[in-house]
């Protein structure tokens, strides 16, 4: 019973959908399908709670245990709090949600990534070397692309945007286009272990 | 109040920038009310779709509009989902997951056969041999050489020898130029990023832009 | 080779300090570099500018703030361009904080060309689900979104009325950061109905995109921030993305330049044996 | 007639994705039942020897991190992949005396990455080697747990980091960390976006669909085996189309593109 319903409800749910786009099925592609799309949606709203469940618990824990720094913890559920609340009374028009993101969020969020520019910088002094041969074609490519992209390439010399559009065209799409032909048939084969219930790892390895 | 929120913001910039010198409490604290905004944030969509897509629809209804009465199974399994915290009923909430991961991985199935699998191989064949594509004769050539190279440098059930290595060979080498360009477009994009730093930073906090 | 010695050891901070420089300099005082226009970006333009006033263009904030730099811009671009057209505008979001987005573009874009909400443009917000939420609105808008961003039924805003399914739908227009975005549109979408897609996405998602591009399921593309500054020079509305270019072209130089100091060092100081 | 039941334009995409269900059961039962598929052993692998003898030599430990991502995420897989090469190394540095710190973001992997772990020892015949204060918990927090394994690997003076499975932003500040520690550096992702940099700070880089092979190579897991065997068969199916169609085209013999075109599109 607990192994076999919710594989039973995977492939079900699975067959039916993977059907419905190359069978017409009479009543059910018209009124079923459209049916389940919705409650797909209405489940995985549930499912977004449920991972800021899982932070609340987890940060619940230490304030009561008072571990290291469990002020944080404090800050972030009051955050989290006040996050879902102003907007779930007053709409995300409301000023004190715009406020929070306008200023708090994104800034947080924009900043943690503009990190990443000052970690390019020093790895591509320190770390990013011509060991291999491989390493040299790819920097060279690197480079190609990065003056082609900016408009002070254009400037030195007027070949940067050509060559590189070319490189592009030529081998980055035929580079991406095979990686790409490969993981699809990956991705094909990942959704059928799933349906069929020969992989269960989305059920946490159980 | 809104110079008020930009200094905020100026103190959140600050201390996740501070991480480039050492981690340290004020990044962590930073850290931590991140992640407690996005949290929010979800619960806040989570609940807003529940309500507008489900509690609506089955409890009130427009005048004139029909109850969905189906609406109810939706709602049991999304509530079900959170038998995951009870030690005794933990497997009740596979079955919405179930749910949800099988229609995921049928969508996902049915969006990559066509345009990411066989859309891609087409679009390959279509091609002569003798065509440019952006600047030489032999363009279509090197293209369809590289698609093939690249395949062939990712089958794992014959040892690479012979025609296969130099067909990996030259999948490896086409995947190269390939990684390059997005090291290319990747610095390009953390540039953007820091751009948009700065210019808050100089100009809506000093003003000095 | 005491110049190499230094070279090879310039401390992290000074690294981090001339690439900021690099970019608040060029902010300061523009240089001002001419902006040519990709093929790509002239296709979505085209692609906007060629439908008939009245069509709908259906727009998704696939993004967070993260990408804000790139990608913001790039709505704000087309957002006027649409409105100025008077197309009718869907904005939707895949990612939850861009329906925070939208209303802040809407709200910057709108008055200045006098769009009317719930005549001109929508924000019907954010719903999860990914690729299902593509399906579910393909067949029925009103379904996917019963209620908009300030919880008035879509039903009774008028424009909606005539917009009910993707059938209803001249051009879509993905603005993604990763997935769900551009690439969940073509597949879901784009591989089932005959409507044009095309977007805008992060310089990083370029790369990935390109297939589509040669085989005809992406429509035009906006790469970046240099995709929103070439867009800002067809509409003729500098704005946000070409201020940045002049910062963009020194810090790929100054990035350029560490690679090849960095290299020489070791290429100079022998290579150490593997 | 075949309009009524089937969606025509679809009907080769039918055939392919059902072929592919065929053969994968038929690929998978036959790998539980004994059948050995051959998968060729990825020259990756022989990096992650000569990392590991030269950490020897130096007298030095060896990093591992499995990824950042868990176990119920779409990225599973990676992990999965990543904690097959762990014990992988783990054999490796039980061999050769050399001690192995493994780092984990992930609170719900670290038993198994243990796990995998003392099974190595154990395998190797020395149970009593493992020390389980060298496999670590550092944060749940990405940054934060790229900032403490930048610190072990400067503190401890990693002679050779192995990084498999998904890494996302952070991979930049580990490749760095482990270039500047002077460490030999071995990575593989499926995670596209994140190669340039593995490729341009590493020693040897698994590219995307290496991680898999490599993972199933090293595990002898029947399922993975198989579903390996079956995309390569779907590879030789689409090299095979790609050039009889472009010889075609070349030829101006349009019967292969108009058939795709009227059912598969």
């Amino acid at each position: 019973m607990r192994r076999e319903v919710p594989i039973v409800v995977t492939f079900v749910s699975g067959i039916l959908f993977l059907l419905d786009y190359f069978i017409k099925i009479p009543y059910v592609s018209e009124n079923v399908v459209g049916q389940f799309l919705d409650w797909a949606i209405i489940v995985a709203a549930f499912a977004l709670i449920l991972g800021a469940a899982n932070i609340f618990r987890i940060h619940i824990y230490k304030i009561v245990k008072g571990k290291k720094e469990w002020w944080n913890s404090l800050i972030l559920l009051v955050a989290m709090l006040v996050m879902a609340v102003v907007p779930i009374i007053w709409t995300q028009q409301n000023a004190v949600y715009t406020f929070l993101f306008k200023n708090i969020f994104e800034n947080l969020n924009g900043t943690m990534f503009a990190l990443l520019a000052f970690y390019i910088a020093s790895a591509a002094y320190r770390a990013f070397r011509v060991r291999t041969k491989e390493a040299a074609v790819l920097l060279v490519s690197a480079v190609v692309v990065m003056l082609g992209a900016t408009p002070i390439g254009a400037k030195i010399w007027s070949g940067f945007p050509e060559y590189s559009g070319w490189l592009q065209t030529i081998f980055t799409t035929a580079g991406m286009r095979g990686i790409m032909i490969g993981a699809s048939l990956g991705a094909i084969v990942t959704a059928l272990r799933t349906i069929f219930g020969i992989d269960r790892s989305y059920f946490g390895g159980q | 109040m809104e110079t008020v929120g930009i200094w905020i913001g100026a103190l959140c910039t600050l201390a996740i920038f501070s991480f480039l010198l050492r981690e340290n409490p004020f990044f962590r604290t930073a850290e931590h009310l991140f992640i407690g905004l996005a949290a929010g944030l979800g619960i806040f969509y989570g609940y807003q779709t529940i309500v507008s897509n489900a509690w609506t629809p089955l409890f009130n209804p427009d005048p004139g509009e029909a109850r969905k009465w189906f609406l109810i199974v939706p709602l049991v399994l999304g509530v079900l989902l959170y038998t995951r915290f009870l030690k005794k009923g933990k497997w009740i909430s596979r079955i919405p997951l179930g749910f949800l991961v099988g229609v995921g991985s049928a969508l996902a199935i049915r969006g990559v056969i066509g345009a990411s699998f066989m859309s891609q191989i087409v679009a390959t064949m279509e091609l002569p041999l003798w065509h440019t594509m952006a600047k030489f004769k032999i363009d279509a050539i090197l293209f369809i050489l590289g698609v093939i190279g690249t395949l062939i440098y990712f089958f794992f059930s014959r040892e690479q020898k012979g025609p296969l290595k130099v067909g990996a060979s030259i999948g490896k080498w086409v995947m190269m130029l390939a990684f390059g360009a997005a090291f290319g477009n990747t610095v390009m994009a953390r540039m953007s990023l820091l751009v948009g730093r700065i210019y808050f930073l100089l100009g809506e906090w000093l003003h000095i832009l | 080779m005491k110049l190499l010695e230094i070279l090879q050891n310039i401390d992290r901070r000074i690294i981090y300090l001339i690439l900021a420089l690099s970019i608040i300099l060029p902010l300061l005082f523009p240089i001002g570099f001419p902006v040519d226009i990709t093929q790509n970006t002239q296709d979505v333009y085209d692609l906007v500018d060629k439908l008939p006033a009245g069509s709908v263009v259906l727009l998704s904030y696939d993004w967070d703030a993260a990408s804000a730099p790139e990608l913001l811009p790039q709505a704000e671009a087309l957002t006027r361009h649409i409105l100025d057209k008077k197309l009718k505008l869907v904005a939707i979001a895949l990612w939850n904080q861009g329906a925070t987005f939208a209303d802040r573009v809407h709200n910057t874009v709108a008055p200045e060309v006098g769009a009317v909400y719930g005549e001109d443009y929508v924000n019907l917000g954010y719903r999860p689900g990914q690729a299902v939420v593509l399906n579910s609105l393909a067949r029925d808008i009103h379904a996917t979104f019963p209620e908009d961003v300030a919880r008035t039924k879509t039903a009774s805003i008028p424009m909606m009325k005539d917009i009910r399914s993707i059938e209803d739908i001249d051009l879509v227009i993905s603005l993604s950061a990763g997935d769900p975005g551009l690439r969940t549109y073509i597949e879901q979408i784009g591989a089932q109905y005959p409507v044009t897609i095309t977007g805008g996405v992060t310089a990083v998602s370029v790369p990935g995109m390109l297939p589509y591009l040669q085989s005809g399921d992406l429509v035009g593309l906006l790469a970046g921030m240099s995709g929103a500054a070439e867009y800002e020079n067809l509409i003729d509305r500098p704005g946000l993305g070409l201020g940045g270019m002049d910062a963009q072209s020194i810090s790929h130089l100054v990035i350029i330049a560490f690679i090849l100091i960095g290299n020489i060092a070791y290429l100079a100081g022998g290579r150490k044996k593997k | 007639m075949l309009e009524e039941i089937f969606v025509v334009n679809r009907l080769v995409l039918f055939g392919i994705t059902v072929a592919i269900a065929v053969i994968m059961l038929i690929a998978i039962r036959r790998a539980k039942k004994g059948k050995k598929y051959f998968i060729r052993r990825i020259a990756g692998l022989e990096a992650i020897d000569e990392a590991v003898g030269r950490a020897t030599e130096m007298g030095r430990p060896v990093h591992f991190s499995p990824g950042i991502a868990s176990l119920s995420e779409e990225t599973a897989a990676q992990t999965l992949a990543g904690l097959a090469v762990l014990g992988y190394v783990a054999r490796l540095t039980a061999k050769y005396d050399t001690d192995l710190i493994v780092t984990n973001r992930m609170a719900e992997v670290l038993p198994i990455t243990e796990e995998v772990v003392r099974q190595s020892y154990l395998s190797e015949g020395k149970p009593e080697n493992y020390n389980p204060d060298n496999i670590i918990f550092l944060s749940d927090e990405q940054f934060a747990y790229a900032a403490g394994c930048m610190g072990i690997m400067s503190r401890e003076k990693v002679a050779a980091n192995i990084m498999m499975g998904a890494f996302w932003a952070e991979s930049l500040i580990f490749a760095e960390g482990g270039f500047v520690a002077g460490s030999i550096q071995v990575a593989g992702t499926a995670n596209t976006h994140q190669l340039p940099f593995f490729l341009a700070a590493c020693d040897y880089c698994l590219i995307g669909e290496e991680l898999f092979a490599a993972g199933a190579y090293l595990s002898q897991d029947p399922m993975q085996v198989a579903s390996i065997r079956v995309q390569d068969i779907g590879k030789v199916a689409a090299v095979l189309l790609i050039i009889v169609g472009t010889i075609a085209s070349t030829c101006n013999w349009p019967v292969i593109i108009d058939f795709l075109a009227k059912f598969a599109s």
